[in-house]
């Protein structure tokens, strides 16, 4: 049995921790679009995280452990020094500001050669992410998130998602919460972002990009932000689509954009919709109208 | 727990040049029910939402017992005890009523993120305590059995008394209701009534926005009318109905 | 009964694929790690898979391995290296491929060739130049002629024709390859003696460098030292002399810009441009020439210096399963290729040095009536 | 001073183009609030759409003729496909960016299997080979013809959204879509018109490209996209005019943060900008002569 494990791990142990390392971004990025911030910063935050931690380990000599959290909190400060003004925006102005920090990061990334090696990026970290960190980190994730969403924050949570300016009227500080979540969000990133620089020996600003963010946001929308498996489900979903389509060689690509739409068109509400499950009594008589803004 | 008494003096709104509100001044008389009449457009939303802090003035006070509420974000203003009802209601519609009603009592949840994340006792106490406040409330608007219901399928009238206890569930001091009766029968509009005056016999100034005449003679102890963002007449129901320039402002508004 | 004759065709089917499964004993198989969609890393990542599957049927149908068939593994990363990663581990651990050639991009290369060194695959890269490569592990060679071999000839060539005295640089700044191309050119020119009087960047994608060119053609140079892809050097030459830096202005190009694309994009105003490389399209060598032809026939197009290194990548680990006399043991197939000497391969013969570099001749070529020729 | 004044004419030739197809992406936004971003797909399909027909010979106007209406296609099967199933499913704004960016794969795939990878040019053409020499600025006759096309462009779409029933209507269903269905406005028409009109911009700011800078790869429309959202919001978000205006004033600001500043900082200073702009006059520097409002 355990030379199964470790063999199945031998040829997919990558595919494993890229898939526990993107569930826990999918919950990082949850935590802002649960109260509606379409974030973009995800990659800055991520890049912020990478460099502080690679730093901690290689210049500093620190504890793996103390580097990524040291990640984490450094690009949590940032997030709440740019959450400060940008959250004032609405919706697409604030998707587009974030745009605009993960852009400034990549280029800063780019020309800060003495810390991050510029293009070439930094190789030879020592790995020190190992699976059953990720395994952990994850489920501590899901137990937060799951408490999150179960307690009355999760309440003023969805609520602010659904319409703030009533939730305001209602009490809730809704600058205070998004405020407090784009710094969650902005930990976890970095927090990521460390434990991903540990894991493949190199990073490099081209890691950290519009991509990255893009990618990180459709983990949760693809498998449903309603839905406590949701980011989870998205992220392994599109960490192993391109793995499963190998057989397609040069199609892959189209592909690939084929079943995405296709589970945007037929799954709106991502892809846990498929199971309607719902925790309480009241679901059968639960109307379809969803995601009223 | 008190009720409150709320006093605009002079308020002025202006949206990018067009008045809104030009100048009203009010009083809500603490434990009495106030209403506010006018025809369209006479700026009674727009009063409310300065009131509630959704809207900043551009000029006057708004004092809350005495203490200026003008420049306050909106959820600081409900924690002094404002709470209120929207015009088109806005309820979350794939959520339970009392999860609906359980969110205007986020302000007297107890336990912090941290007995949160942490699973402690804490949480279920206070979420315990809270729930029971809110079924009595549920109680009390009359939609005890719909508790379990998304809102969105509920009936116009069902989801207006939702949004009052959810309102409720904030314990207000003063409750500023906008069009309460808007697309009720009358059975429901003398329920509404009722219930109107229990929440002011509870202690809590009510401030009402309403076209319905007959509902406004029926509960208001003060009727406030505005025409054109000013404040046109105020007294007693028998005193305003009598008078011309009420009469006339309304009467204006059928020709236009 | 219908249960039984479903257990039945179970059976069958699973002993047919036990029996298929295994490979024959003569079959060596090569994982070919190359983009070929993600971005700009596909067109080069194109080239290389063609030439080194290309080289590959040329050796099976040469018989030259005996009963030995090489198969090549083709795994798209789409320039991405946490894939790269996945398909190092699965090569390795379930293919069980012999050696792997590639990856495309530097960056994936430090990710994922630590993991084939750990397992004693060897890896033949044919695109990454930029410093370190090869240092990952004595598992790591390449075919790619670092930039530091080649320019330093270049420029010499340049000096004794031109005596420049200014230059001018611009490189891509957020292109591994280039962003180490441009120190390396850096380090030349200033022990060259040359004064570089402008420095310029541009990034992957960009199209209008007149910006950055017309700060150059202000600061009036001798010559322009670009590090850029083919494609991109190529609009700079054009947009250059459209800016009006004159003809005399000489370029000199990285090892990456020898391409047939660069005359195709800039036509004429890429007259004189200068470059060193271990392999040009014209190289008069019987191999180059049948490696042209047959790779213009299967392809329908012209191969570039990333598909001959590819090609060569796949000659050398070809000689070196000969001389090590079959693949059955991983250290003596690793000291065969790292003995490679004076091997006759598409980019001229071939050694490795003692860091696994690759020794090649390298030729400084000057871009002469839309061909790239021997400089003279 | 000859310097300052070429790199005016490289940011003008530039900016024309950010404009053209900045334009097509902030109408979408100011008809729907929303973002599409196949927008960038759709550019690069009208510049291999436009080297087709150079590559057979036909003249150029042709060639942009074929990407207007190629462009504006693809930008209608964008409405039908995805964002009118989207919206009669009721799925969250979200949906639309995730889903037009997977549209956008699509057609890169696609393009890739089609064209191939490589960086392909016009074949050459005899405007390029025309430069005249001002005092030491040098304009090329390619320069000035891609920004008079540009300009004829904003000029056509500017008349049509102004003067006829077809942009009467797009303006009446930016207001709002009630009232355009109380006065009798097609609206699912309408918005159909919008998607071409934005794609064909859009395919027409992909032959100009590749013209002027003789690059077509199935890579380009990221790139950009990017520009397109920079434009969008220097100009605010669904501000037609402020496009036209923040295309041309990213086109300087890129040439002179390169001319003054450094090329190495060029994007940080545009994205740097933006976020700035974001945060002191978020709609837009040009915000004066927005149409409407919120």
């Amino acid at each position: 049995m355990m030379a199964a494990l470790d063999g199945f791990l031998a040829s997919y142990g990558n595919l494993v921790n890229l898939c526990l390392l993107n569930t826990l971004l999918a919950y990082g990025v949850w935590l802002a679009l649960a109260a509606n911030m379409f974030t973009l910063g995800t990659g800055g935050f991520m890049a912020v995280g990478a460099y502080c931690s690679v730093y901690f380990t290689m210049q500093l000599g620190a504890p793996f452990a103390v580097a990524v959290v040291a990640g984490g909190l450094l690009a949590a400060a940032v997030a709440l020094v740019i959450g400060a003004p940008v959250l004032r925006l609405r919706g697409d102005y604030f998707m587009l500001a974030t745009f605009a920090f993960t852009e400034v990061v990549r280029v800063i990334a780019l020309n800060w050669d003495a810390v991050t090696g510029g293009a070439i990026g930094i190789y030879g970290i020592p790995r020190y992410t190992e699976t059953w960190q990720l395994v952990l980190l994850v489920l501590i994730a899901l137990y937060f998130v799951f408490a999150l969403r179960r307690s009355y924050f999760g309440r003023s949570i969805a609520a602010i998602r659904q319409d703030d300016v009533m939730s305001e009227a209602m009490g809730v500080n809704v600058f205070g919460q998004r405020l407090s979540l784009f710094v969650a969000s902005g930990f976890v990133s970095g927090g990521v972002g460390g434990l991903a620089a540990h894991l493949n020996f190199f990073v490099g600003p081209s890691d950290f990009g519009l991509l990255r963010s893009v990618d990180a946001l459709a983990y949760p929308i693809l498998g449903g932000v309603n839905a406590l498996l949701g980011p989870m489900v998205g992220a392994i979903f599109t960490t192993l689509l391109p793995e499963l389509l190998r057989f397609s060689s040069q199609w892959r690509e189209i592909l690939m954009g084929l079943l995405i739409l296709a589970v945007v068109l037929f799954l709106p509400g991502g892809a846990m919709s498929l199971l309607r499950w719902r925790p309480r009594k009241a679901a059968a008589r639960r109307p379809s109208t969803q995601g009223a803004e | 727990m008190a009720a409150a008494e709320l006093e605009l003096w002079q308020v002025a709104k202006r949206f990018q040049g067009v008045v809104a509100v030009d100048s009203v001044s009010l009083t809500a008389a603490a434990g009495k029910v106030t209403a506010l009449i006018g025809p369209n457009g006479s700026g009674k939303t727009t009063t409310m939402n300065m009131i509630t802090g959704l809207y900043p003035t551009d000029a006057g006070h708004i004092r809350l017992d005495g203490v200026d509420i003008a420049r306050l974000a909106p959820h600081k203003v409900a924690a002094l005890g404002v709470a209120r009802t929207f015009q088109n209601i806005r309820l979350l519609a794939s959520e339970t009523t009392l999860d609906n009603v359980l969110l205007g009592a986020h302000r007297h949840q107890s336990a912090s993120l941290l007995d949160v994340l942490l699973g402690l006792p804490a949480v279920k106490r206070s979420e315990t305590r809270e729930k029971a406040r809110c079924e009595a409330l549920l109680d009390l608007v009359g939609i005890a059995a719909l508790r379990d219901v998304a809102v969105g399928g509920l009936s116009y009238g069902d989801r207006r008394r939702v949004e009052i206890a959810r309102a409720l569930a904030t314990q207000p001091r003063l409750l500023l209701l906008d069009e309460p009766a808007a697309g009720m029968n009358f059975a429901e509009k003398r329920a509404l009534a009722d219930l109107v005056l229990a929440i002011r016999d509870m202690g809590i100034t009510v401030l009402l926005i309403e076209h319905d005449i007959e509902f406004v003679a029926r509960v208001s102890d003060h009727i406030v009318v505005l025409n054109f963002g000013r404040e046109i007449a105020a007294g007693t129901p028998e005193e305003v109905r009598r008078m011309p320039s009420v009469i006339e402002a309304y009467l204006g508004t059928e020709d236009a | 009964m219908m249960h039984a004759r479903l257990t039945r065709l179970l059976i069958a089917a699973t002993a047919v694929s036990l029996a298929a499964a295994p490979a024959f004993a003569a079959d060596v198989k090569l994982g070919i790690v190359q983009s070929t969609s993600g971005g700009s890393a596909a067109l080069y990542g194109t080239m290389q898979k063609n030439g080194a599957e290309l080289a590959a049927a040329e050796i099976n149908a040469s018989g030259k391995l005996g009963d030995l068939k090489l198969v090549p593994v083709h795994q798209d990363d789409a320039g991405d290296r946490g894939q790269t990663v996945n398909i190092f581990q699965r090569l390795i651990n379930q293919d069980k491929v012999t050696v792997i050639f590639g990856p495309t991009l530097t960056t994936s290369a430090f990710a994922a060739d630590p993991i084939a060194n750990a397992a004693k695959v060897p890896v033949i890269a044919s695109s990454n130049t930029a410093p370190g490569v090869p240092a990952i592990g004595e598992y790591i060679f390449r075919t790619s002629a670092p930039e530091a071999a080649v320019f330093p000839g270049v420029l010499a060539y340049a000096v004794k024709r031109y005596q420049p005295k200014t230059a001018a640089q611009i490189y891509g700044i957020d292109d591994v390859l280039m962003k180490a191309a441009y120190g390396v050119h850096k380090a030349a020119l200033d022990k060259a003696g040359i004064k570089v009087v402008a420095t310029e960047t541009f990034q992957k994608g960009d199209v209008d460098y007149s910006a950055q060119l017309t700060k150059i053609k202000a600061a009036n140079p001798d010559i322009i030292v670009v590090g850029g892809l083919a494609e991109e050097t190529a609009n700079i030459v054009r947009q250059a002399r459209q800016l009006g830096i004159p003809q005399s202005t000489v370029f000199l190009g990285a090892n990456a810009a020898i391409s047939t694309k660069l005359n195709d994009l800039a036509g004429p105003a890429a007259q004189g441009f200068l470059v060193g490389s271990g392999w040009f399209i014209d190289f008069d060598t019987p191999a180059n020439k049948a490696f042209v032809e047959a790779y213009k026939a299967k392809y329908g197009n012209a191969p570039d210096t990333f598909a001959a290194q590819a090609h060569a990548a796949v000659t050398i680990f070809a000689d070196a399963v000969k001389r090590a006399g079959g693949v059955s043991d991983p250290a003596k197939l690793r000291a065969a290729i790292a003995d490679t000497k004076d091997l006759q391969t598409v980019l001229g013969p071939f050694s490795f040095d003692k860091d696994r570099e690759p020794v090649l001749v390298a030729k400084v070529l000057e871009l002469k009536d839309g061909k790239f020729q021997l400089a003279q | 001073m000859t310097t300052f004044l070429q790199q005016v004419v490289n940011g003008l030739s530039l900016g024309s183009i950010y404009a053209v197809f900045a334009i097509g992406c902030t109408l979408i936004f100011g008809v729907l609030n929303i973002v599409n971003l196949a927008q960038g797909a759709f550019f690069m399909v009208g510049a291999y759409l436009g080297l087709e027909i150079a590559l057979l010979g036909l003249p150029l106007p042709l060639a942009l003729l074929v990407a207007l209406v190629g462009g504006g296609v693809l930008g209608m099967a964008s409405e039908l496909l995805v964002f009118r199933v989207l919206r009669l499913r009721g799925g969250h704004k979200w949906m639309g960016l995730v889903a037009s960016l997977a549209l956008a794969r699509l057609l890169v795939g696609v393009a890739q299997e089609v064209f191939g990878t490589a960086v392909h040019g016009y074949p050459p053409n005899p405007f390029t080979a025309i430069v005249w020499e001002i005092g030491g600025v040098r304009v090329q006759l390619l320069q000035v013809i891609v920004v008079i096309t540009a300009v004829i462009l904003m000029g056509i779409l500017g008349f049509t959204l102004q003067k006829t029933s077809v942009g009467r209507a797009i303006r009446t269903v930016a207001f709002s879509e009630d009232v355009a269905r109380i006065v009798g406005v097609e609206v699912g028409r309408t918005i159909l018109i919008t998607f071409f009109i934005a794609g064909a911009l859009a395919g027409a700011a992909g032959v100009l490209l590749g013209l002027l800078f003789n690059v077509v790869s199935p890579f380009m429309g990221e790139h950009m996209l990017v520009k397109g959202l920079t434009v969008m919001i220097l100009g605010g978000l669904g501000n037609i005019p402020g496009a036209v205006a923040g295309g041309f004033l990213l086109g300087l600001v890129e040439v002179f943060s390169v001319a003054y500043v450094s090329s190495a900082f060029r994007d940080a200073i545009g994205f740097g900008l933006i976020f700035l702009i974001l945060l002191v006059k978020p709609t837009g520097l040009f915000s004066g002569f927005e149409e409407r409002r919120a």
